[in-house]
């Protein structure tokens, strides 16, 4: 297998990133020269910025199926449309939380907070496109360091810092096993490139054990990005801490791009045998991975659900519920396997497309709210509904969404993926996935009661609610809306075309 | 020279050093060098994967290159964090720091 | 795109339309006013309703070119998924259309009553954002050409009854009905769902033509071998039926899930008129109904072979029918009385479909939204006219009853505003509203030959009869089992009546009920002089806001009448000249044309007997001598023998209670020896039966509360103390966490090895 | 394994670098920690150059122990600790079952040890003992790959990225407190 040099194509694959970083400078240099009462515009110049980038992306990007398995730059980067899709997912979130950091008084006017902010997502960018050992382990490790960094930067909160200190022990630790795994899989076949090492691996006289445990180790590291459980304690910790943008960040772009290259890696690494073209004597790990994600998949939906109905903190409650929905989506990632047309990875992507939307949604609400009120407790959003009516409304939609309920994208979402685990021979995955969905109904209603039927004690008083803030949230409400009712169709059309990508293999 | 195993077996020592190391040390930044441990010990086995299997080619090398600088960066990032909680409550030991919970 | 909205086509659209923007609108912009909300939601629902007749009229005057094989609609393309594709429309075909004449009439009825009966809440505008998405959501799932659409409406009407019977949220009892309310649908509505899913799967879409109308679609799906299915015969048709079954118990509260209805009536009433007649539990019948050639597909039951969906629904509804029939003969509670009348006509429904009266079950589905919806608003009207005279009982120095609410769901408790025992003699107070609820009583009973209730319940009577006589068990089983329940309902809706309407007043409350109007006019008559009616200053808004509950009660006191006239066999002596329209009219609306049997006159003296013995013994029990209560007003103490026998009664349940509690065997002897010694024979034996309803009625309300609400709470519970249990994993300490970190791993890795081996 | 100077330079460096890990883990003073963690690195630099990685091991040299460590080591002396603590927390015990299981583990896969207690196809079989030479301009060719776009270029510039944005925000997290911008400290900062 040869890699592309072609130059045009090579700057085209990595256009967004290039871009991303001059927007990440500019806005260095910016913060030095702008005077301090002009600084908060750089919110603006960040998000726009980001949103102009998916838009000269989407413009220049390579017509369907015609570049779809093009290895790019010595084989780092794959430019494929499953690629691109998770971009466009990764900087939408990126672009929706620079918007909501300007609600935030003490990073509103920061330049450095936004630039380290876009090195995040250009890294979480970068996951979506790895197609090598290498670059994988430094996209995974620049989305990791800066977010460890953004997480605690708030400096005299005391919050903040903990949570920072933990996230970054963690995923420490957590990218340390990652590593080992991956020096292990590069020294039983001596490739770094994810695509040759699939059928290195599958031809190779190694000992199973030995690919199994580097395989594992491996996958803790992705659970960690993910927040599948038992990797998942860090979730809470950091989601309650840190400042809110970051949470949204967190929740969307760093999750997004770690699905991404999780599906890539697995499907590509370990492959189901059909896939190499059933060569005799073809080695099939795929079963392994498989039942992992399927486990992990039980694991993390039924104690995210769980324990979320405990909690009192709508950030907490948040991040339970994120880690309910790892397990929703791994519940695709067990179906893509077996899945020869795609379904499982097409539903995976429009899933968390739908999910990055509607956190940025409500985080952006909790944001709103938590700087008017400075609480993030569930029960003083009661009588928000009376305040602030369409802020309310906004998160209505993201609980909806969240829960599953129609006319919001996550019921399409949900639906995808148990039909996926169904056509995938693993029905009972998707009961213990309709099981956890009804578990879930409670908690997030609970919320859409307390805001709606009882009554706070400012009942009247508004939730002032700031320009940027208009453009986040409305992005988010349409695309939460419009992609689950008339605007399904194309995206899941744009998702089954990427995940038709990921089964080319070279 | 010395069969490729043996390097794998330092390596696979001084990882499962570390990580007790991670488990066990209370101060923060013990902690931080336990996991500087475990890397070190990923980059044995890159270098001697590379030596022994394709020395002819570099990409063992280049990874346990990048390995350095993210361990730099990690490193810069951890510290800033763990003075960070220093100023704030005069201690780093890991344990103190429970402020978030269930 | 060049559409014209008001073609037959695309009308409906506009039809779900204008509801769902009147809930936006109220939401967004006019939660502030309640002038603008009451008129935004006003306009939205009569705009569906105008819209609605404009289409009906449309659509019967096209039936005479064989509606059913052409229908109108328009689809959207919602999400191509590979091959499949989801599509979004619109169906209006004869059973659309004859709901179309139901729905928003009854649904505007509601929004005028509730005009009037939520004048003096503080949340008025909620209130009518709610029901307009109520409105909206069930148009959707009426005009919804396919099953998700239909799904997707389902699933929002449950939302909204959710908040609507917590509506009086402070009322922690509310609260808690709705959740249960919620919890319970959703349960049935997950099975739905997953049915749903698997029909799609086999047959690759989830149109209703495409399915429903379509001979080979039909069979391919009901034929074990073209398509094996693990359950229940082995059809795919079968265990989609059965899931699709098992929504409708949990939607309209069939047994074993009708748990959360009785408690539904925390929420104010026009909401329970809402739920029990316009919209959510009529939606349940309404999708079975609708689905009913996928449910027996493959069985020829014409010939007693009936599918599996279909001997469940026979069961299920035939028990249902009658078991909440002797449930309602228990209750004090007016609404409850209502409650569970409900759900013993949805069995009705139910058992029909099981024994595939079809046309009768669509027929009896729009009478019975009709009289319950007004049987409903009229029990609003009394327990207002209640509330209001506790109120000027209290001023007018009567001492205040003061009966503590419970903190919580409690079977027992039975608020004071609505109690039937502290009724009666409201006739005087409330005349208009005793005359209609009298004429929807009537219906429900099935009075025979005027009411709209007889003529369907008659067809089904009729149906059941003539399977029986064809020797099927299934219907000799429903036969029974509705014979009986028909026999139940006509006693306890006149037991109902007469305890509201009848007699003397039997607390302060009841003496001063009335809504402010008509009343002075009445109490100035000689009549009224003679019966001591109190007079009052009538305020104008009070006159109007009963004006506005009135009005509605008469509008649907029509219709619990004539809506019958259009279902009345031909061969009916005099009334068939009217030529049955109705079987003709909805027949299109299947493949294969319901059969028309000969009338039969055996059934038809049946349900005229059954209904008449009914409402005669409710007549001898509480209307030959009204009940009357505790000698606290001289009044009462006039009818002394009324006092006493009311003493006697009220001891005597209490006796018989305990009597059981502690001596099963002795409660018998006693009970005979009593009517043996105290009472002619004849009376003796009616009490008899009487009571052992009412005791029966008891008995089945303890069973729902320990066993059924016990298993149902009690499930939530124990999830909820894992999960306090279990957060103290969560300790806060990172090198813990790490440590689960590395176990997880090692496991992991441990039995990747174990598996490699 | 006959002992030559190679296996002697080996087994020296070997010990160094895990005898200096152990210390690292558990001595009390964490100042001294910091050297040992110096020795360890030493140790692996050393086994780099008897890899015949001379560039590796002499970033290893530079990067690691002239810089990663000095600056750890200027953490522990910014955060002094008020009370000698105990060097372990309470789930130690845990700690040395969970790593001790975990190098079973690895030494079960990448040792050939399994195959020799009569395990069948467990085993790694890294018995390799004598690779081909490194190719002299072994050197260049990987500082020509660093600026290869067909090499590894792309991954060379992400990180210098990387490494910018972390110490844009390591020196953003930890510069003196200025201005009104700055919180002040909170609850949480009790001496």
């Amino acid at each position: 297998m040869d890699f592309s040099t072609d130059v045009q194509a090579s700057v085209l694959a990595v256009l967004p990133e290039i871009l991303m970083t001059i927007l990440a400078v500019a806005l260095l240099a910016l913060d030095v020269v702008w005077p301090d009462a002009r600084k908060r515009d750089l919110g603006y110049v960040a998000g726009v910025g980001l949103l102009a980038v998916i838009g000269v992306m989407l413009v220049l990007a390579p017509p369907p199926g015609e570049v779809s398995d093009q290895l790019l730059l010595g084989g780092m980067i794959r430019h494929d449309q499953l690629a691109q899709i998770f971009r466009a997912m990764v900087i939408l979130g990126g672009a929706l939380s620079c918007l909501v950091t300007m609600g935030v008084p003490r990073l509103q006017h920061r330049g450095d907070f936004y630039a380290v902010l876009i090195v995040a997502v250009v890294g979480a960018s970068l996951m979506s496109a790895a197609a090598d050992l290498i670059m994988a382990f430094i996209a995974l490790e620049m989305t990791s360091i800066t977010l460890y960094l953004l997480v605690g930067y708030l400096r005299g909160d005391v919050r903040s810092s903990e949570a920072g200190l933990k996230y970054f022990l963690f995923g420490a630790f957590t990218s340390a096993l990652t590593l080992y795994g991956l020096s292990l899989l590069y020294g039983f076949t001596g490739e770094t490139n994810i695509y040759r090492l699939g059928g290195v691996l599958g031809r190779s006289d190694l000992p199973d054990g030995a690919v199994a445990v580097s395989l594992a180790l491996v996958a803790v590291g992705f659970a960690f990005k993910i927040s599948a459980v038992p990797f998942h304690f860090w979730t809470p910790d950091v989601y309650e801490g840190a400042p809110t943008p970051i949470t949204t960040l967190l929740s969307t772009a760093s999750k997004a791009g770690s699905v991404a290259l999780l599906m890539r890696f697995f499907l590509a690494v370990f492959p189901p045998a059909g896939l190499l073209g059933a060569l005799e004597g073809v080695k099939d790990y795929s079963a392994l991975w498989v039942q992992l994600v399927a486990v992990l998949s039980v694991v993390s939906m039924t104690l995210g659900n769980v324990l979320a109905l405990v909690q009192t903190n709508i950030k907490r409650l948040l991040a339970y519920s994120t880690i309910a929905h790892a397990g929703y989506i791994l519940i695709g990632v067990a179906a893509i396997s077996t899945d020869k047309s795609a379904e499982g990875a097409a539903a995976v992507t429009f899933y968390m497309f739908m999910y990055v939307l509607t956190n940025a949604l409500a985080f952006g609400v909790v944001i709103l709210f938590a700087n008017a009120t400075g609480s993030e407790q569930i029960a003083d959003f009661a009588g928000l509904s009376r305040r602030s009516p369409w802020l309310a409304l906004a998160m209505t939609l993201a609980l909806l969404s969240l829960a599953g309920i129609p006319p919001a994208a996550g019921f399409v979402g949900k639906f995808l993926l148990f039909r996926a685990a169904v056509d995938a021979n693993m029905v009972w995955l998707a009961l213990v996935g309709i099981i956890n969905v009804i578990i879930g109904l409670y908690y997030y209603l609970i919320v859409v009661k307390v805001m709606y039927m009882e009554r706070g004690p400012e009942d009247g008083r508004p939730v002032r609610v700031d320009t940027p803030y208009v453009w986040a949230l409305g992005i988010a409400a349409a695309g939460v809306l419009l992609f689950g009712t008339i605007m399904v169709s194309p995206l899941v059309d744009w998702a089954t075309e990427a995940a038709r990508a990921l089964y080319i293999l070279l | 020279m010395v069969p490729l195993w043996m390097y794998l077996l330092v390596a696979a020592g001084l990882f499962s050093i570390g990580m007790y190391g991670v488990l066990a040390r209370r101060n923060a930044i013990a902690i931080l060098m336990s996991i500087e441990l475990m890397l070190n010990a990923a980059n044995i086995n890159l270098v001697a994967f590379w030596r022994y299997n394709q020395p002819a080619q570099v990409g063992g090398q280049v990874f346990a290159a990048f390995v350095f600088v993210v361990a730099a960066a990690e490193v810069a990032v951890g510290l800033a964090l763990i003075i960070n909680i220093y100023r704030q409550r005069r201690s780093v030991v890991a344990d103190d720091v429970d402020l978030l919970k269930w | 795109m060049d559409i014209n909205w008001f073609d037959a086509d695309y009308l409906p659209w506009l039809i779900l339309f204008f509801p769902l923007l009147s809930f936006l609108i109220i939401v967004l912009f006019t939660s502030r006013s309640r002038t603008l909300s009451h008129i935004v939601a006003l306009s939205g629902i009569v705009i569906a309703w105008v819209l609605s007749l404009i289409e009906f009229v449309k659509v019967v005057w096209a039936s005479d070119v064989e509606l059913g094989r052409e229908v109108f609609g328009s689809t959207i393309d919602w999400l191509t998924l590979g091959t499949a594709t989801f599509r979004m429309g619109v169906l209006v075909d004869p059973l659309t259309a004859y709901m179309l004449l139901m729905v928003p009439l009854t649904c505007l009825l509601i929004f005028i009553y509730s005009l009037g009966y939520m004048r003096d809440d503080p949340h008025n505008t909620r209130f009518f954002a709610f029901i307009s998405l109520f409105a909206g959501a069930m148009l959707t799932l009426v005009l919804a050409d396919n099953l998700l659409m239909l799904f997707v409406g389902w699933e929002v009407m449950g939302l909204c009854s959710y908040l609507l019977i917590g509506f009086w949220f402070h009322k922690k009892s509310a609260m808690q009905a709705g959740v249960k309310a919620f919890m319970t649908t959703r349960v049935a509505d997950v099975l739905m769902l997953v049915g749903i899913g698997y029909l799609f799967i086999e047959a690759g879409t989830l149109n209703f033509r495409d399915i429903l109308y379509n001979e080979e679609m039909l069979h391919h799906l009901s034929d074990p071998e073209l398509s094996p299915a693990v359950l229940f015969g082995g059809s795919v048709a079968a265990v989609v039926g059965i899931l699709l079954v098992i929504g409708t118990i949990g939607k309209s509260s069939q047994f074993p899930l009708h748990v959360w209805l009785p408690d539904a009536m925390e929420g104010p009433t026009p909401v329970s008129a809402m739920i029990h007649a316009a919209t959510m539990v009529s939606a349940g019948v309404y999708m079975l109904v609708r689905m009913f050639p996928l449910l027996s597909a493959g069985a020829d039951f014409h010939h007693g072979d009936f599918s599996a969906p279909m001997v469940m629904m026979g069961l299920v509804g035939g028990f249902t029918a009658l078991f909440a029939a002797v449930l309602a003969v228990g209750q004090n509670d007016i609404k409850r009385i209502l409650a569970y009348s409900t759900v013993s006509q949805l069995g009705y429904m139910v058992a029909a479909l099981g024994i595939g009266a079809w046309v009768a079950a669509a027929f009896h589905l729009i009478n019975h939204a009709f009289f319950k919806a007004l049987l409903f608003m009229a029990s609003g009207v009394v327990i207002h006219a209640m509330e209001h005279g506790e109120h000027h009982a209290h001023e007018h120095g009567h001492p205040h009853e003061e009966v503590p609410e419970p903190d919580g769901l409690v079977m027992d408790y039975v608020a004071p505003p609505n109690d039937v025992r502290r009724m009666g003699g409201l006739l005087d107070r409330i005349p208009v509203t005793a005359i209609t609820m009298a004429i929807g009583g009537l219906s429900l009973a099935g009075f025979p030959l005027i009411t709209a209730g007889f003529w369907s319940k008659d067809e089904i009577i009729a149906e059941a009869w003539h399977g029986t006589g064809e020797g099927f068990p299934l219907a000799l089983f429903v036969l029974v089992m509705l014979v009986l329940a028909a026999l139940l309902t006509a006693f306890y809706t006149a037991r109902m009546w007469f305890l509201t309407f009848w007699g003397a007043p039997r607390s302060a409350a009841a003496r001063y009920a009335g809504l402010g109007s008509l009343r002075n006019w009445w109490a100035n008559t000689r009549w009224g002089k003679a019966r001591r009616l109190e007079t009052e200053p009538v305020r104008r808004e009070d006159e109007v806001a009963a004006r506005q509950m009135e009005f509605p009660l008469i509008v649907l006191a029509f219709f619990a009448v004539f809506a019958g006239f259009i279902g009345v066999h031909t061969d009916f002596p005099l009334l068939g000249a009217l030529d049955n329209p109705l079987h003709e009219f909805l027949s299109g609306t299947l493949l294969e044309h319901p059969p028309v049997f000969d009338l039969d006159g055996l059934p038809v003296l049946l349900s005229i007997v059954i209904a008449l013995g009914g409402l005669g013994l409710g007549w001898w029990v509480y209307g030959r001598r009204p009940l009357a209560e505790g000698a606290v007003d001289p009044t009462e103490r006039a009818l002394g023998a009324g006092v006493w026998r009311a003493l006697q009664n009220r001891f005597y349940i209490d006796l018989l209670y305990r009597r059981y509690l502690v001596q099963p065997a002795e409660w018998f002897a006693t009970h005979i020896v009593i009517q043996a010694i105290d009472k002619e024979t004849i009376d003796g034996v009616l009490e008899t039966i009487a009571e052992t309803f009412i005791w029966l009625g008891e008995a089945f309300k303890r069973f729902n509360t320990v066993v059924i609400d016990g298993v149902g709470d009690g499930i939530p519970r124990a999830i909820g103390d894992f999960a306090a249990w279990f957060r103290q994993v969560q300790t806060g300490r990172i090198q813990q966490y790490l440590l689960f970190v590395t176990l997880g791993l090692l496991a992991i890795g441990t039995l990747f090895l174990l598996q490699v081996r | 394994m006959e002992l030559t100077v190679e296996s002697l330079v080996f087994l020296l460096f070997s010990l160094i670098t895990l005898g200096g890990a152990l210390m690292v883990v558990t001595t009390r003073n964490l100042f001294h920690a910091a050297l040992f963690l110096m020795l360890s690195l030493f140790g692996v630099a050393g086994l780099f150059a008897l890899l015949t990685a001379p560039f590796l091991a002499g970033i290893q040299v530079v990067v690691y122990i002239g810089a990663i460590a000095i600056l750890i080591i200027f953490a522990i002396m910014l955060t002094p600790q008020v009370t000698a603590v105990r060097p372990t927390n309470s789930q130690w015990i845990a700690g040395v079952v969970v790593a001790v299981v975990l190098f079973a583990l690895l030494v079960s896969i990448v040792t050939p040890l399994m195959s020799e207690l009569g395990v069948e196809g467990w085993s790694a079989v890294f018995t390799e003992k004598n690779p081909p030479p490194v190719p002299a301009d072994s050197m260049a060719r990987l500082g020509e790959a660093f600026v290869d776009p067909q090499g590894y270029m792309l991954p060379f510039e992400v990180a210098s990225v990387l490494l910018m944005a972390a110490l844009v925000g390591a020196v953003m997290l930890v510069r003196p407190a200025r201005g009104a911008e700055d919180e002040a400290p909170q609850a949480g900062a009790q001496e």
